[in-house]
């Protein structure tokens, strides 16, 4: 099967279901297929979490997508036509929470996040480095003890 | 330099000694496991903090009216300060309460790696030799173990995953989740990752009391884990500790409820376990491990606070501070309160008052002595639930004001 | 649409109307500010919570033991639950406080947009104006003023940024000040943003008393802002509110320490301020304004509290509250207690002590009596400093029931 299908699939899937191309365009839509941090602030948004993440001590390190996005290609495009769904059509309707909270799904793949450049370091404090493997319903997560990584402090 | 940093981080532990459920010496974990048998070795420092630490000073020496509040209780004899695990069998061959009272072998559920000596007693099931140790003399019962709170207590020799073993958990929290709704619960099968950083805690670090007659340790929980659900399992069973011996009444000493008051604090609620303080991840080399010495994390605010507070180290120990000063002020009224009521039970007695008469009195200073040992026994000053505790020393000093107002009543009547 | 959207984010405010510091009524900034105008107006809806909330109820009617605390003072013929800062005129014209009992224009410092008031009868100087208009009678004072609390109370209208215009706040600060080695201290210069965002609040929000005999509105504050320390300075100055009217002895009520209770948190440690909670930031199209719908947190706690702690707005709605039915729980024993005071001080008269022998007794009135009153005059039912609320009602109840064992003792010896 032609290897560029499912990355076509998946990027016709989210500009269609992203509430029409239009306004999907307009909003920058598109600024979900691109590295560049700024283009995450071009929904205003998400300007405080670029302004919190320019404090925050991974600003050298990390760009959003590090944290937020798979970085293997298909999880990734999926990941961005689902919240590029979301977020154009609640930025569009106006019907977002006052404080932002990330969804479950996403803060799973955040924690793939901080393992892609911090495994090796917490080989030791995660089931998977357990002989017997996960035997608890649920592992250790880092933002619960390092939620100010990626945007400095809360508060 | 990197590439042997890397090296270093992939083979993180290798297996050199087979852990079984038989190896209680953690020598032979720490082969295994080096950095973290360090830390744990390291839990013999004696180092004093405001209210804790673990130097084990003498707290009747340090507070005098406890000699009056336990009187005719073995923790009128010695009561001291705690201190790390690795002293946890040693300090109990040594107490006084041990060498000058006759104690039964529940004593070692908590202070011994006793597991595999409940096995061999119950002939493979744990359960029953739990039961059978109990009831045995200590001085029988501590020749079947030689070692403190240990690596086995917390950790499945073959995973390495926490698990809780202490029978008196077991039973009582399975108890407690009854009244939740949710039957025949065990941790070990169905907690979070995260609840298990402090279930294993809750195994020892709470209120207990011994099943008359057989002895058996139980955790007063089948109403629920406050101060108050508690006292109802005690009323209930209409148990008490000992009967004081310058009052005559019957009266309850609350032991280390650290889990109970820990339960009633916002850092429980927001999910922060005893590990997340106590046992804060420290990096080693090129990998993070848990700080097996197990302290006091005012001793070590920047890895035990400031992952999750971003204030200074000197400020958040300050924090902690002002709370535990706050309830020690508090404390310290409820003692003087329990006094005032044992002087005034004795001046109604030297009128003529006999015990129906001291019955209410009794009743009161009941309440208040449970409240005020609560707060005293909870290691952290009040830390653990800081609204809660103070809560607990209000009322301790209401109960103890009113049966010193009923005892002076009682007095009067009686005066020729 | 997001088209609009993108203009709004651009967009500020239009100056429609000129400003000036004879500019009190709101509505003319309405004019300019729009949204916050429409936030101020919404302040006269009245909806409960389980503590607080804008429905002015009778306290009285709720809690009928203050008729005995109260007795003998103003409080004791009205009482209501506060409300909406467009009610704050409105409210003292018709309180029986007022209507029943002759007070001084001192009264007006908080209720009403004064300032220019005072600069008038000061003949420009606002500090002199202030201790005139103080002396005057209230109904007099009253004929000055047409406005309850207003934009120009919080903001200076040329550059609309925060200042604080209060003489009672300004001087009293200034004195605090004073007490940690800063000399001349002055917020409107001084004070950082963050900082003004809780002293515009404080200028009102505060214990105060009237200075004997100029009328002056004076917050206690002279060796600090804890409760101790407020008491210390009435104490030095042997003032009273009112004489008891079962008991006799000279007692104290305090009024909305809001300020002074939040200091001693841990929010106010975290730098966190009043309008943090109770004007929260809101999204107007694509800008953010404060929500000048000052109110109970808890009518807006996705916008109040989700910001900075990301729990479910349920459950950070039941911490508030479960922080909030422990001091209340307490609360009730405090004054349970103080009414067994009074009546072993009636008995105690009746046997035929008097006030010489009974002055011990009401010494430990008056500092029970404070400390009950300040927590049940605190609006937040303790959350803006949980366990110092706690500590507080702790001393209180120690205080009342000492004052009880004292009368009765003093009873025993007039027996015949
Ligand atoms: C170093 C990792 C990292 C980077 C880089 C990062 N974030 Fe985050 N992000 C986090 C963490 C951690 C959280 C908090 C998750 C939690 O509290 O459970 C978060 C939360 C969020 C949230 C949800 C708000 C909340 O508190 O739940 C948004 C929106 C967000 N980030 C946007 C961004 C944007 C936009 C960028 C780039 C400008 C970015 N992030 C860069 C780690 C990161
Ligand atoms: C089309 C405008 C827009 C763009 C572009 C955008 N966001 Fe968002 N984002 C939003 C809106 C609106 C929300 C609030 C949705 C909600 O909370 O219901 C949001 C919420 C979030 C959340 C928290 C809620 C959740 O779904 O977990 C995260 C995390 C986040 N964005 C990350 C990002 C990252 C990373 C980028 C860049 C790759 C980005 N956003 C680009 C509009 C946008
Ligand atoms: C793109 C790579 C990358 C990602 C993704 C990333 N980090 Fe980091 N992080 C780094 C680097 C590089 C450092 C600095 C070197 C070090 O300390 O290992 C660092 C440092 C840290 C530190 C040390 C203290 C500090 O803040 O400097 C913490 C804690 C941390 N990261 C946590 C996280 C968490 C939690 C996540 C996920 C939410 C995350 N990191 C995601 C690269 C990353
Ligand atoms: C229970 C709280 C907690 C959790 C969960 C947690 N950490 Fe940490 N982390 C800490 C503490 C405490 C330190 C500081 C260690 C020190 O100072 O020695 C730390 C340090 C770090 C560092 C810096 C190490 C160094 O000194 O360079 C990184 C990177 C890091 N953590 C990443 C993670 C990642 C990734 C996860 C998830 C797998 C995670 N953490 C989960 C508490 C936590
Ligand atoms: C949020 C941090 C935190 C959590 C969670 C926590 N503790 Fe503590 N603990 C403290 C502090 C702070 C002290 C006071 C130490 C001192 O006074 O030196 C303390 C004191 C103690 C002490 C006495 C230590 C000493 O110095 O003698 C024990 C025992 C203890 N805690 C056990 C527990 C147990 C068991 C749990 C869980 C059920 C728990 N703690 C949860 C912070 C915590
Ligand atoms: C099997 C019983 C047992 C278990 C499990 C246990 N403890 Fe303890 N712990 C003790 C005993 C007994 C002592 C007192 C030792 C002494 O004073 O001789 C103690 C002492 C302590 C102290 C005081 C140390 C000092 O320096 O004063 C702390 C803190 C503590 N434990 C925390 C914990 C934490 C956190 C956990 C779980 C991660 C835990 N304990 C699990 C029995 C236990
Ligand atoms: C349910 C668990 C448990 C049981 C059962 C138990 N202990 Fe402990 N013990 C602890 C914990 C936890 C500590 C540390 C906290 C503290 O000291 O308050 C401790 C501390 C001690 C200490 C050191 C501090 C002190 O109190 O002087 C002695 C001695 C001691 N126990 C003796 C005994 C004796 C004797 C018995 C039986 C009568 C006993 N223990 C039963 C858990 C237990
Ligand atoms: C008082 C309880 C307790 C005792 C005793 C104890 N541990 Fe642990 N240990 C823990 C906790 C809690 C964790 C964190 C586990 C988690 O987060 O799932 C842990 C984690 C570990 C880990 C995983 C890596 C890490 O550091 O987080 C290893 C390996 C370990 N312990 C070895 C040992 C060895 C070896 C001993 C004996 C020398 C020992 N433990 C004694 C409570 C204990
Ligand atoms: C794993 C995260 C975590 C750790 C570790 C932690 N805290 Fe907290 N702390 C919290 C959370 C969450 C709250 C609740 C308020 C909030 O939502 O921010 C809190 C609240 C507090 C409060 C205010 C509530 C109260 O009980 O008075 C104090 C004080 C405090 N922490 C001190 C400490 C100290 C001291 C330590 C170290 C001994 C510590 N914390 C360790 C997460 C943590
Ligand atoms: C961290 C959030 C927070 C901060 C900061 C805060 N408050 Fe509050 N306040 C509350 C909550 C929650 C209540 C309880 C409301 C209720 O019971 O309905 C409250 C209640 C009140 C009330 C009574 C409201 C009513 O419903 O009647 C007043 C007045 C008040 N606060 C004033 C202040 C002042 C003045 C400050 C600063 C000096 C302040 N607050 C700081 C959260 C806060
Ligand atoms: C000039 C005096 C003054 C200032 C300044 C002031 N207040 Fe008030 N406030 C009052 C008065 C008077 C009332 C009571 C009105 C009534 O009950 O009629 C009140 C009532 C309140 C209430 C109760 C509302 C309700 O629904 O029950 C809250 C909350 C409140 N104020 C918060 C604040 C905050 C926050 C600030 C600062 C941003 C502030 N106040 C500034 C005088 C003031
Ligand atoms: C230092 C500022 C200040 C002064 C001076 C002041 N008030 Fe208030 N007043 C307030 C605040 C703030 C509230 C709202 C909080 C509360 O009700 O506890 C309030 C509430 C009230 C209320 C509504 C609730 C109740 O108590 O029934 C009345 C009526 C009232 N005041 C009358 C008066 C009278 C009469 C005087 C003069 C004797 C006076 N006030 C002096 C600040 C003040
Ligand atoms: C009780 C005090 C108080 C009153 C009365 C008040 N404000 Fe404000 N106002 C504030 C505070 C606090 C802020 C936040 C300022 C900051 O963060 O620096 C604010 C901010 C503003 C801002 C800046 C934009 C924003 O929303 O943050 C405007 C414009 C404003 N107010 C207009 C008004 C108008 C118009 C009125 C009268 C209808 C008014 N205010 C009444 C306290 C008050
Ligand atoms: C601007 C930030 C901010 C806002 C808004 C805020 N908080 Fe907090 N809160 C904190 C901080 C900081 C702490 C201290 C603990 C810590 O460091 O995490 C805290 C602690 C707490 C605690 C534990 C300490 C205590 O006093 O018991 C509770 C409960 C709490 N907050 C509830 C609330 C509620 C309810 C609201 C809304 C009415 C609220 N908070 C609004 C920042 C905030
Ligand atoms: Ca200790
Ligand atoms: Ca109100």
């Amino acid at each position: 099967m032609n290897p560029r299908l499912p990355l076509t699939l998946a990027v016709c899937l989210g500009i269609l279901l992203g509430a029409g191309a239009a306004t999907f365009r307009y909003a920058e839509g598109f600024s979900y297929f691109s590295n560049d941090p700024q283009a995450c602030a071009n929904c205003h948004v998400m300007r405080e979490y670029l302004d919190s993440w320019q404090k925050s001590s991974h600003h050298t390190r990390a760009v959003c997508n590090d944290c937020h996005v798979p970085h293997e290609l298909v999880p990734k495009l999926v990941t961005k036509a689902e919240n590029g769904w979301n977020h154009s059509r609640k930025f569009t309707l106006q019907n977002y929470p006052e404080a932002l909270r990330i969804t479950p799904h996403n803060a799973d793949r955040l924690q793939h996040g901080c393992l892609s450049c911090h495994e090796d370091l917490t080989s030791d404090i995660r089931d998977a480095a357990r002989p017997g493997g996960s035997v608890h319903a649920t592992d250790i997560t880092c933002a619960r003890c390092h939620a100010d990584a990626g945007h400095g402090p809360r508060r | 330099n990197i590439a042997q940093r890397k090296v270093e981080a992939k083979q993180t532990h290798f297996e050199l000694v087979k852990l079984t459920e038989d190896t209680v010496d953690p020598k032979l974990w720490g082969e295994n496991f080096p950095s973290q048998y360090d830390g744990y070795r390291r839990t013999v420092d004696t180092e004093r903090t405001r209210y804790g630490g673990s130097e084990a000073f003498s707290r009747l020496d340090a507070d005098p009216r406890l000699k009056r509040i336990f009187a005719g209780y073995a923790f009128a004899l010695e009561y001291t300060e705690d201190r790390g695990h690795a002293y946890s069998l040693r300090d109990q061959d040594s107490t006084a309460r041990v060498r000058e009272r006759p104690q039964p072998g529940s004593c070692l559920q908590c202070h011994a790696s006793v597991i595999p000596a409940y096995r061999k007693a119950g002939g493979g099931d744990v359960m029953r030799g739990f039961e059978i140790v109990s009831a045995m003399p200590w001085v029988d019962a501590r020749k079947l173990v030689e070692h403190p709170v240990a690596c086995i207590d917390c950790h499945d020799p073959a995973t390495m995953a926490l698990r809780v073993t202490r029978p008196g958990f077991l039973n009582a929290y399975r108890g407690y989740m009854t009244t939740k709704g949710v039957a025949d619960y065990d941790p070990n099968t169905m907690a979070t990752r995260q609840e298990m950083r402090s279930f294993v805690c809750g195994q020892c670090h709470v209120e207990y009391y011994f099943r008359k007659p057989d002895q058996v340790v139980v955790y007063p929980w089948s109403r629920g884990l406050r101060i108050d659900d508690e006292e109802a399992h005690y009323d209930s069973l209409r148990f008490s500790d000992w009967v004081h011996a310058e009052t005559g009444a019957g009266v309850l000493k609350a032991q280390h409820p650290e889990f109970e008051m820990w339960n009633q604090g916002v850092h429980a609620r927001s999910g922060v376990a005893c590990a997340d303080c106590h046992m804060p991840y420290m990096r080693q080399g090129a990998i993070k491990i848990s700080d097996h010495h197990v302290r006091s994390p005012l001793l070590n605010v920047d890895r035990a606070c400031l992952v999750c507070h971003s204030f200074p180290a000197e400020e958040m120990k300050a924090r902690a501070q002002t709370i535990q000063d706050r309830n020690a002020a508090l404390l310290s009224r409820a003692e003087d309160a329990l006094v005032g009521l044992f002087d005034a039970v004795k001046a109604a007695k030297t009128a003529g008052a006999d015990s129906v008469a001291l019955a209410a009195a009794g009743r009161l200073q009941r309440r208040a002595q449970f409240r005020a040992a609560y707060v005293n026994a909870e290691n952290s000053m009040g830390f653990h639930a800081p609204q809660e505790a103070a809560r607990i020393l209000g009322e301790a000093i209401d109960y103890a004001r009113q049966g010193e107002i009923e005892a002076l009543r009682v007095a009067r009547t009686r005066r020729p």
